[in-house]
Parts: structure tokens; C-alpha cells; sequence
């Protein structure tokens, strides 16, 4: 009962009337509505782990135990990063708990040809497009070294400055346009409070007139640090947002998997095909606090959470795919050992590292030598020199 | 007098101001019910509710520009970038409207707002949220720029700013944030904007410098003078905008040699004004070059650099002694 | 036939479900559809004069009167500017033509207590908010005597940076808000090309979460410098970027200076009653070119300008009044007389003006006294006197 | 050989870059079909169709930002800022992913474009439309601010420029865009990024300026060598960061005094840094204060009073004569 090919109910963008392309257009006399704006909203696996077969994506096995042990060491990583952050043993870092779904089901929708341009809460999608779990852990260390691995050339490293990066990743994607890669799109996530930032909207503005092959995935997932979403922003959804550009919007589960998967791949199928961008907005929830740094039983409602915790993606994949009988329960066991070892190993290579030449900082000033830099670098290296024979 | 850090005392000010005057309301992210990532609106969100310190939804210029409309409306905003490091997405608003309505509209609309910031490295934060852009604001005529080094001036110059009648960005120094407490008096002992402090006289030599690079350059002054006989003046900016040329003048046409301690990249920083105010006013007194201790031309490098990258005790105390050797 | 007071069409904001406060909601199950977003349209004066009385607003002959001397005023007034301008007597400067009841209208809807927060092309609206025509010309031959007079208390100045005006005008409104001030709201207009900068999309989402007592007008007059409406966003309308914030919006024939003040009148009677704010969309034109330094012939199609000569906002107001028997030929020549007149005053008086000290900019750098200022200060009037003196 | 003004030269060298590598595309406000409202790019629409002359929506951090984007994924963008005084909405976008890609990414995401933008006064344009922000730029680690003089080194950086494979902040001095023509070679004469010329040699006193500043400077040295024999050296900067220190120095050790000229307000300009690098490399030498010819600290006045509030040949002049004689 695979009817994803059918599935294409959030591609349209209903027109009540044409574009005016020379400005003669005038409201027609007296009061009168214009009803054509819409959205919609998908959910195929609800949080009983029940298919809705309807839109139920065709995917094979292997597929979908990828999606499902992609989701399982994301939150095994953060677990564990959790703890090591817990014993000052690396920096503060944002947990993706909880938002598995949102990151992954996306990530198993591109194609390797396609950008991913990140925030920096989808863990799991950047693990799926092959960043070494080392890299990671160098990074919240505090190491550039954490942020370049061999291969990952078409995914952005994690981005900081919120909303920032949906802008990169529509010149990004009007490049693949311009360069005729018609088999490249990007995809590129932002939180709810990303939404606010002026970035955002001129993001989805250039997006929209240039109609660059790019999904939006928005992960709504209640809160910005401590603002609650409804403060951030008065709309109902955030997936409306995308009527002001007359961009297909969407509001997935976005602790669904299937749905977060469909949704994108639906949209990165229009993109390539030169249909221009999508905003879908992943509903789902921040389980763990904003950052290591952060308390929030200062502003998060326990109740909340209760009610989140039964809608938690990875119980409901699983019992999913249990159903399918694609899992059981010794290959859960079998998955829980390897990834705690696969973890355990990366834990070990970080933990060995000692290669970090102190001045590389200077190495990345430029592309060109000038020679400023290089006197700096020199008085760099005499100061530390300095002060070690002075210690 | 109570003993408190300088989380503490920024808290105090803001607290003593929005009793004192319920024009002034505080906004930003997270300020709220949160009380502020580094805790510095504690408590002001049950005190003062929520019409006067407002979460507002994630956006630097929209904090900026809507600060500036309530300040020409009457109200004394005091803005909050949650890091520096953020604040160039406001740089817009503040140049080309914060500074500017007052001469725009012959004084009859002013804009009265504080925008507060934690600014600087030494938390082992993560990227943008470790930079020093005072040189930047300071280039900005009809801004003003304040960067406090101690709980007691944080608390004075904040409650200055909060009177002011113009735009002044109040940069906090992060690191220094709990770093250490002192006393604070009772009475805010009235700072001034755009004065400096002479913090310890001396005749050999004078440094200068702000915010939290005062602590290693008290300690490299400190270590110096375990070993030596130099007698340093030390001059702590508070205000690097408009700058107080006369404090330095007079200082360095006493001491003929001097050191500049600055966190920022060390080029087109306020370190190299400095010089150039010395230029301009005492060129003639000098001994010695000028040096300058500063960050390195490199984007901030990731925490696990930083400190290396940071102007430290052992580096101004070679500059000091340098300079005095010269 | 007045129903003025029926008109309220245009302020609900339908909510197909209801907020969800504490971030409970998520998806509905399977694919289903939000239709519930919408804007609506107001054309009262047709293009011919022709009234539809359904909608007519109750305004007295001298409201009405008003109305249109102060369309007839400003069109003279930018006549009289371009020819100034061409003899080199003043400097560039943006012309309204064709945008006169977009400005009135909204103007005649507000009281003394409301905020004016203009943007550059809104000529009309100031001249009715009291600028004397003699400041114009001071600002725009380039002396910031231009800017204040006495009285304006309630008009920012001019802002040259697109969109950042807008935040202003949000600020303002939440301070009425704040403060109380029950009986006062914010008019802050825009142009189309505005509604592309991060600034107005910042604006707008702080105006709904704060429900801030402002009116958004964006006038659409299809083109900023060359570049077209539609190739500044995607949208079919500008209204719809109301939905994005769920604030209501309204598209109004921007050539009818009944619709631009019903429009208004509506949004500022309900921002007033703590209703929050409003987005109305203008479709107007600019019938001359961007500034007196463009020159559209480069980019304009001919045909466009023809269509739109057609639905000139002033004759179709004096047409509707000479039908109400408000207007006649002999009062339109008294009133040309009049308005030559009062220009003729301003520009003599703007010509013998000689009172600039050239001093002045230091004298508002600060609210403070700063040795740094006042050092810059001599030294700049010792640098004229020597200049003066070699000269 | 042909002779052009500064807006042909730039247009040469996009038409020029833009033929040679289909890479390089130009995007920004009103560039297309109306050719830039200064007409820089007139004529390149046409001629590369509107996929690589692209009019882009008002918004000057989407711009900057989706340039950064296409630089990543391989192409070369020049996008313009209509004013710089408008370029402050993309600081973020500039100095927070621009700068930073490339040690961001420890070189495999580099960010090749160019952003070009109108500065300085001059033009009796409106408020907004005059200012100088290069010192602003200029403090950004990883950002290159090149500032041309003339019709030939316009051409000449701005092919640089485009090739180069940084972020490179491209100022171009609309006063001087008509103001007058020059030779412009067939082909281009290979400028470097990060290096200052010498224009003129000489021995007593050394004038250092950039951009629009050269004509009233030139002005000001031909009045003085009209009425005495002084021999004066003359740099233009060209590139203002990362500034070419050596230069500067080697002119100054020998003339021993120094006038520096800048259209940018006072504080925190460029003219600060030179005087810096001074000190740093070679203050023994001075025998005289260096002077700053600049801009004040105010807001740029609208443009009734901007003549007398820019540097002009007079005051430029009497500077050079005060530094001679001091
Ligand atoms: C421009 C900017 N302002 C402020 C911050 C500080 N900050 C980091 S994460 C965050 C909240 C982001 O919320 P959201 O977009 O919903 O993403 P989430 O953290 O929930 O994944 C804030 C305010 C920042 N990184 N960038
Ligand atoms: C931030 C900014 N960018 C660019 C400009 C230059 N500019 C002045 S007016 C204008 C077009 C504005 O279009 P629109 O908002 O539609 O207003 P209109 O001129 O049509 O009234 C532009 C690009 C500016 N003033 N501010
Ligand atoms: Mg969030
Ligand atoms: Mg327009």
C-alpha cells in the first residue's frame, strides 16, 4: 500500500488570481475576500508508532533501518557528549534530543549531490551525511580541527548565528540553478527562532523570486533558549509563514520520520525539477535543555514535557519498524553495543589528538600571503616561546 | 557597602534606575523569565513584570529599532545583545538611526537608550561569542561607548548611561563578569561618561587600558614590581568614546613611554586612536614607542586557542618592560 | 447611504484553530489542509468617480474639502520642486505624483495624538501633518534646518534607509501601549520595495507578538528605482505578508483617497481599542521617475504610465466631489491661485534664508558637553576663517 | 590606449572579468536593466543576459548573504551595495560568514566575491549617501578593503579583486567617478592587493591618503610646489587592509614627517592606524607630529555644508606647510 507517488498534496500554490507582471492591476471595486491561501499539514506515523498507509513513502528496509540507526546513535552522541561535557572534558554543546526525526527523516531524503546547510541542532542529519562523531567532539572542544573532514563537500558546518545561514543556503542553491546542476538542491534548517531574523525573510525572499531549488526545514520545537514559540511569533504556525512569498507551506509532525522524510523528499523532488522552494515546518520538541549552560526548570512548564516525552520519535520508529518486522528486539541489542562502541572509539581518537599546531589561526587569515599576517604569526610563536621558558 | 561581582552589580544598577524611574524598561532575549544567560536581569521580571523587562523575539535590529522609537516616544530603553558577537546585526539601526535622529531633527527627537553587551573572550564559548567590536561603535560619532572593568564602575557608569541623554553602548566584560567581587557602595558615587581613571599614578611609564584586560595588566604590573623598581601610572579608559585625550595626554607627557593593553584584533582598533591621540597631543614627550598588547589579526580563534590568542600578564609585563628599557 | 459604520471587513483575522499556548499541538493525522488565511480588498472610488455608496465613509464637505486641497497642494508642490530642481535650486529629491491619495487619506485619518512615521515619498501626508513647505526645500537643498519645526512633535523626519522606519514605528506604538496612551496609535508608511528588508519583516513580527497600535501602509507603486514588484517578491499581493504575523490585511486601490482613509480610519480605531496592528497594501503608482537623479525611460514601459494616467487619483476625487456638489470650477481656480501662492511664499522665504551656521552639526553631536566636540568644533571654524582669509 | 573615467574603467574590468571566466556574475540593487544608478554596469546586462546581471530584491544582507552562498558552491559574485552608507545592513552577513568560511572550514569552503560600494561625499546627495566606513571594514580579520583612485587603478584592483580569493571589500569614490579620464592601458596592469604606491617621490615630508582624498591632496602639494621648494612623497593607499606597513615606513624613516588625509570622521579612521604603524615601525625618525587631515566627528552634514566639512586642498595644504615647518 506504498501510494508515495500519489503523494503531492503540499506542492500546490494556488493562485486566486495571476501575477500582475506589468502593474495594471488594481483591487476590484467595492470589499471582497481573497480566500486562496492555504497550508497543509501531514503526519504519517502517529505517536503509537500507527501507520497511516495512505502516505505511508515506499522506502526499502534498508532505508528505513538507516533512518532508524541514524536516529539511535544521534541520541546515544548526545548522550554521551552530555556527560563529557558533565566532566569538563569538552565545552558547552546544544543537545538534539528529541528532534531525531526532524534531522533525520530529511538527511535520508538527499541525495549526495544535494547541499545540507545546518543550524547547529541536527545531530543526527550531519552524523547521516558522514561527519566523523572525532569532528564533533573537536569542535565543542573548542578546535577548528573539528569542522573539515575529508568528503563532506556539499554540507555547511554548523552555523551560529541564528538565521544566518538559510541566506548562504539560497545562494547555494541559485548557484546550482545558474550552473545548470539540475540534480542539486539544498536543503537547510533554522529553528522557530530563527524565524524572527531579518535574514530569514529576505532568505525566503530571494528564495522565492529566484525560485532556488531550496527546502526550508524549520524545527519548531517550542523554544528559543527561553522564549516559548508563541512569543516569538503571533502566527498560529510557523508553515504560514511561507504564504507571504507564496511558497508552498507545509506543517509536519516533525517527530514523525516518515513524515519529515516525504515532506522533503516531495519538496526536493519540485526543487530539482525547477519548482522552486518550500518552507516546511517540523513540529516537534526540545527534550533536553537549549545548551549545556542552560537551566530550563527556570521557564519550561514540567507538564510540557510529560506530554512530549509520549511523543518521542525513536519509541514510535521502532515499535514501526518492529511492525514491519524489519526490527526485533537482538537487533536493537545488537545496535545498542555497536554504537556504544563506535562512540567509545571516537571518544578515544579525540581524546588522543595532540596535533593542534597553536598558530594555525593564522594559516586561514587569507588565501594570499601578506605579509602582516606572517610577521604576527612570527611575534605569535615568540610570545608563546616567551612564555613557556618563562614558566 | 556589599561585596558583589559584577553580575551583581549591573543587576544593582538596573534595579536601583527602574525603580527610581519608571521610564526605563529593559528588553532583549531571554531577559525575562530566564533573568538573562549570565543571570544579569535576575529577578527584574518578577519585580517589574513583564511591560517593563520584555523577552523579545530573536532579532538584534528589531531589539535596536524598536528601542530607538520607544526612546524618541519617551521611554529610556536598555537594550540587551545577549553577546557582542551578535550586535553587527543592529550596527544599522544604531548608526544610521540611533546616533543620528538627534542631529536629524535639530534636538527635538533624542534617543536616550543603553544597549548592554557582554563582550570578550576567556569563557570557552563557543564561535561569536568571544569578539571585541568597541572600536567599531566608537567609530560612530553620536554614539557613545562604555566598557566597564569592575562591579563598582560597571554599577556607576551603567546608572550614568541609563541618564544619558544619547545612545551609549555599554559593553560588559564577560570574563570578568564573576571573575572576582569588591565592594560596592551604598550611593553610586557618580562615573561620568567620557572621563577616565587614573588608577594608580606613576612616573615611568603609563599604561592604558579597559574592560577585562585590566585584570592581567594589574597582575603584569604587579609581577614587574615584585622584581623591579618602576613606578607605572595606570590609566583605565571606562569611556573609550568620546575618549578622554586629556587623561592620556597629561599622563604620557609625564611618563614619556607607554603601553596599550587591548583584547580586539590589534589593527584599526581604539588602541592605534590612542597612539594617535598621543601623536597628535604629546609626540614630543616620548621615550619610547608606544606599544600595543593586543589580540592577533585573526578571526577569534575557537576556545580551545583563545587564551593563547589573548593578551596575558606575561605579555604586558614584556611590553612594560621593553618599553621602560627602550 | 453612509455605512461607514458597517465597515469592518477587513479587521478579522481568522483562526482556523486556536493558538496553542503551551506547545501541545502538534499535526492532525494524514494530509489535510489549513484554508483558513485570507486578506481582502477595498476599491470605494472607482477610477471614474464613481462612488460605491455601500462603502462610502461618513465624511463632512470640509473633511472632504481638506482631502483633496491637500492632494492638489502636494502635486503642485513636487511641480514646483522638479522645476527647482532642474534650475539647480535645489537638489535631488523624490517626487509623489500619482501617490497623493495613498498619503492623504491615511493623514485624514489620524489625529493629533497619532505618530506620522514616513518614509520619503509621502508628501501630502506631511504637508497635512503641518511641515511647512519652506522646510522641504531646506531639506532638500541640503541643510538639516529643514528638518524640525515647531509643532511636529509628532512626525519623525524623513528616513532614507528603506524599511528601518518601521521599527521605529513599532517602538513608538508599544510606548503608547506602555505608557497608556489609549487614545493614540502609529500610521508608518513603507514602499513595495521596503517590504524586502529584514527590518520590515523584524517590525512586523514585533508589532503583532507586542499587538503594538500601528498601521503598516505600504505603498505599492510597483517599482523601487527600476526594479518591478514582481521581481521584488514573489507574491501574488503584498497584503498577504500580513498572514505570515496573522495580522490583518488589506489591499486598497491606492488611487482612491476614500479607501486609502476608510482603510486607515478602520485600522487605527481598532490598533487603538488594543486590536494590534494592520498591513494595508496601497496599488498605486509612481507616475514620474524614482528621484529627479533617475530617469525611467531606461526601464518604465511607455503603455504601463498610460494605464495608470487613467486612474490619476485627483481628478476622480474632484469628479466624486463636484457630483456631491462640494466642488466647482470656480473653487478649483480660487484654489489654484491660493496654492501658487503659498509656494511662491515658501520658495521666497526658503531663498532669503542665510541664518546656517556653518557650525551647526557640532552642535547636536551629543546631548552632552564633550571637550573632543568642542575642540573638533574650533577647529573647524579656524580652518573656515583661514580659508576664507587665503581666499 | 583609451582614455576613460572611473565609472568606464570599472566597467571595463567587470566586462573584462565577466568575458574571461563565466564564473563571475554581478548582482545588486537596479544593476540590470538600468545599468546601476551610477551606470557602472551599464551595458552588461545586455550583454550576459539577466542569470549573471542580476537585479536582486532590496535587502543589502540578502544580498551579501546569498553571494556568500554562490561563492561556496563555485562562483565568483561582485555584488554591489547602492550606497556604502546602506552597507551596514550586511555587516553581519560580512564580517560573521564572509570572513570566516575559510578558517571556518580550515579552507575548503573559501568565499571569492567582491562587494563593491559608492563612498564619500562630494555628490550633493542625500543623508545616507556620503559616508566613509572603511575603518569599520577594515577591523574585520579576513576581509581586504581596496579603495581606488583612478580610472587605471580602479580597473586594475577590481580585476585583482575578482581574482583574489578572499572577500574583498571594493570602495570606489563617486566623486571621483566623472571628475575626470585617463589613459587606461589595453591590457590591465597587474595591481596587487596589499600594496600601497608610491605616486610621487620625495624627501622632506611624506603625504599618505586614498581614494577621493588624492585630487584635493595632489591639489594641495601642486599649490605648495608653486610657492616653495619642498619635496614631498605621496602614497596612495590602495589597499587599506591588510595595509601595506612597509611602504609606509620606508617612506617615513626617510622623510622623517608625515601627514596623513582621510574623508572619514576623526576617530577611529584609518589615519589612527597609519600613525600606529609609524610608531610601531619607525616614531625615532619623526621630527614633527604626524597629522591627521580628516573628517570630523559628526554625523556627515547633508550636503549644504559637506564641502566644509570634508578635507579640502586648503586645509591639506596648510597641514603639509604646519609639518614642514614644525
Ligand atoms: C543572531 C543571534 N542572536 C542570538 C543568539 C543566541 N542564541 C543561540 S541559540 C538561540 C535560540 C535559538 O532558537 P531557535 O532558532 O528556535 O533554535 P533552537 O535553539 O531551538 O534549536 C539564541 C537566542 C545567536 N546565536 N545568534
Ligand atoms: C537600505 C537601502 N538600500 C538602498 C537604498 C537606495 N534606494 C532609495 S529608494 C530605493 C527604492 C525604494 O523602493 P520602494 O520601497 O518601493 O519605495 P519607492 O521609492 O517606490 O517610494 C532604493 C533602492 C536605500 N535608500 N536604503
Ligand atoms: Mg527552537
Ligand atoms: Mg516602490
Amino acid at each position: 500500500m506504498h501510494r508515495s507517488e500519489t503523494y503531492t498534496g503540499t506542492g500546490e500554490c494556488p493562485a486566486s488570481k495571476p501575477a500582475d507582471s506589468i502593474g495594471l492591476d488594481s483591487p476590484p471595486g467595492g470589499l471582497s475576500e481573497d480566500q486562496g491561501f492555504r497550508i497543509s499539514h501531514l503526519q504519517v506515523l502517529d505517536e503509537f508508532g500507527q501507520v497511516d498507509e495512505q502516505w505511508e513513502p515506499d522506502l526499502s528496509s534498508e532505508d528505513l533501518t538507516r533512518l532508524y540507526r541514524a536516529m539511535v546513535l544521534a541520541r546515544a552522541v548526545d548522550d554521551r557528549m552530555l556527560k563529557l561535557q558533565r566532566q569538563g572534558r569538552i565545552g558547552t554543546f546544544p543537545l538534539s534530543v528529541g528532534q531525531e526525526a526532524a534531522a533525520c527523516g530529511p538527511a535520508l531524503a538527499m541525495t549526495a549531490k544535494d547541499w545540507f546547510v545546518g543550524s547547529f541542532r541536527e545531530l543526527g542529519g550531519r552524523l547521516m551525511r558522514g561527519e566523523p562523531i572525532e569532528n564533533l567532539l573537536l569542535y565543542y572542544n573548542g578546535y577548528e580541527e573539528g569542522n573539515g573532514f575529508p568528503g563532506g563537500d556539499r554540507m555547511l558546518p554548523i552555523s551560529v548565528i541564528i538565521g544566518a545561514q538559510t541566506l548562504h543556503a539560497v545562494g547555494i542553491a541559485h548557484a546550482m540553478k545558474l550552473r545548470g546542476e539540475n540534480d542539486s538542491a539544498v536543503v537547510c534548517f533554522l529553528g522557530d527562532g530563527a524565524t524572527s531574523q531579518g535574514d530569514f525573510h529576505e532568505a525566503m525572499n530571494f528564495a522565492s523570486v529566484w525560485q532556488a531549488p531550496v527546502v526550508f526545514i524549520c524545527m519548531n520545537n517550542q523554544w528559543a533558549i527561553s522564549v516559548p514559540r508563541e512569543k516569538q511569533t503571533h502566527s498560529r504556525t510557523l508553515a504560514q509563514k511561507a504564504i507571504a512569498y507564496d511558497m508552498p507551506g507545509v506543517q509536519v509532525d516533525g517527530n514523525d520520520a516518515l513524515a519529515t522524510y516525504s515532506a522533503t523528499k516531495e519538496a526536493l523532488d519540485r526543487a530539482r525539477a525547477g519548482g522552486g522552494p518550500t518552507f516546511i515546518e517540523a513540529v516537534t520538541y526540545r527534550m533536553m535543555m537549549h545548551t549545556t549552560a542552560d537551566d530550563p526548570s527556570r521557564y519550561q512548564p514540567a507538564e510540557q514535557l510529560e506530554v512530549w516525552k509520549k511523543r518521542d520519535p525513536l519509541p514510535r520508529f521502532r515499535d514501526y519498524l518492529t511492525a514491519k518486522g524489519i526490527w526485533s528486539d537482538e537487533r536493537e541489542a545488537e545496535l545498542e553495543a555497536e554504537t556504544k562502541q563506535r562512540i567509545e572509539d571516537a571518544v578515544k581518537a579525540f581524546e588522543s589528538r595532540t596535533d593542534f599546531r597553536p598558530d594555525a589561526p593564522f594559516d586561514h587569515v587569507f588565501g594570499t600571503t601578506h605579509l602582516g599576517v606572517e610577521e604576527q604569526r612570527a611575534e605569535f610563536l615568540g610570545n608563546l616561546r616567551k612564555e613557556s621558558s618563562d614558566a | 557597602m556589599r561585596r558583589m561581582n559584577m553580575v551583581q552589580a549591573i543587576n544593582l544598577a538596573l534595579d536601583e534606575e527602574m525603580g527610581r524611574d519608571d521610564r526605563v524598561i529593559a528588553l532583549g532575549q531571554d531577559i525575562g523569565v530566564n533573568g538573562g544567560v549570565f543571570r544579569v536581569t535576575d529577578g527584574l521580571h518578577t519585580k517589574y513584570g513583564e511591560d517593563r523587562v520584555i523577552d523579545t523575539p530573536l532579532a538584534e535590529s528589531g531589539i535596536l529599532g524598536t528601542s530607538i522609537g520607544m526612546a524618541i516616544a519617551g521611554l529610556r530603553p536598555v537594550a540587551e545583545m545577549q553577546f557582542s558577537g551578535f550586535s553587527y546585526l543592529m550596527l544599522g539601526q544604531l548608526e544610521g538611526h540611533a546616533a543620528r535622529f538627534r542631529g536629524r531633527t535639530h534636538g527635538k527627537f533624542t534617543v536616550p537608550l543603553v544597549v548592554r553587551m557582554p563582550y570578550g573572550g576567556g569563557v570557552r564559548a563557543l564561535e561569536h561569542h568571544s569578539e571585541s567590536h568597541e572600536a567599531t561603535y566608537a567609530h560612530i560619532p553620536g554614539v557613545k561607548v562604555v566598557i566597564p572593568s569592575t562591579p563598582s564602575n560597571a554599577r556607576g557608569l551603567l546608572i550614568a548611561a541609563i541618564r544619558d541623554p544619547d545612545p551609549v553602548v555599554f559593553m560588559e566584560p564577560k570574563c570578568s563578569y564573576r571573575a572576582f567581587r569588591e565592594e560596592v557602595p551604598e550611593k553610586e558615587q557618580g562615573f561620568e561618561i567620557g572621563k577616565a581613571q587614573v588608577v594608580k599614578g606613576g612616573d615611568d611609564l603609563t599604561v592604558i587600558t579597559w574592560g577585562a584586560m585590566m585584570r592581567p595588566t594589574l597582575r603584569a604590573i604587579e609581577e614587574i614590581q615584585q622584581h623591579r623598581k618602576v613606578s607605572i601610572e595606570l590609566i583605565d579608559l571606562l569611556t573609550i568614546s568620546p575618549m578622554d585625550g586629556d587623561t592620556i595626554a597629561a599622563s604620557v607627557a609625564k611618563t614619556g613611554r607607554c603601553v596599550v593593553v587591548q583584547e580586539a584584533p590589534k589593527s584599526f582598533g581604539p588602541a592605534s586612536e590612542i597612539i594617535a591621540t598621543i601623536n597628535d597631543k604629546v609626540l614630543m614627550h616620548l621615550e619610547a614607542p608606544v606599544r600595543r598588547v593586543t589580540g592577533y589579526d585573526t578571526t577569534m580563534p575557537y576556545f580551545g586557542r583563545e587564551n593563547d590568542f589573548m593578551p596575558n600578564a606575561d605579555r604586558i609585563r614584556r611590553a612594560i618592560e621593553d618599553t621602560v628599557d627602550f
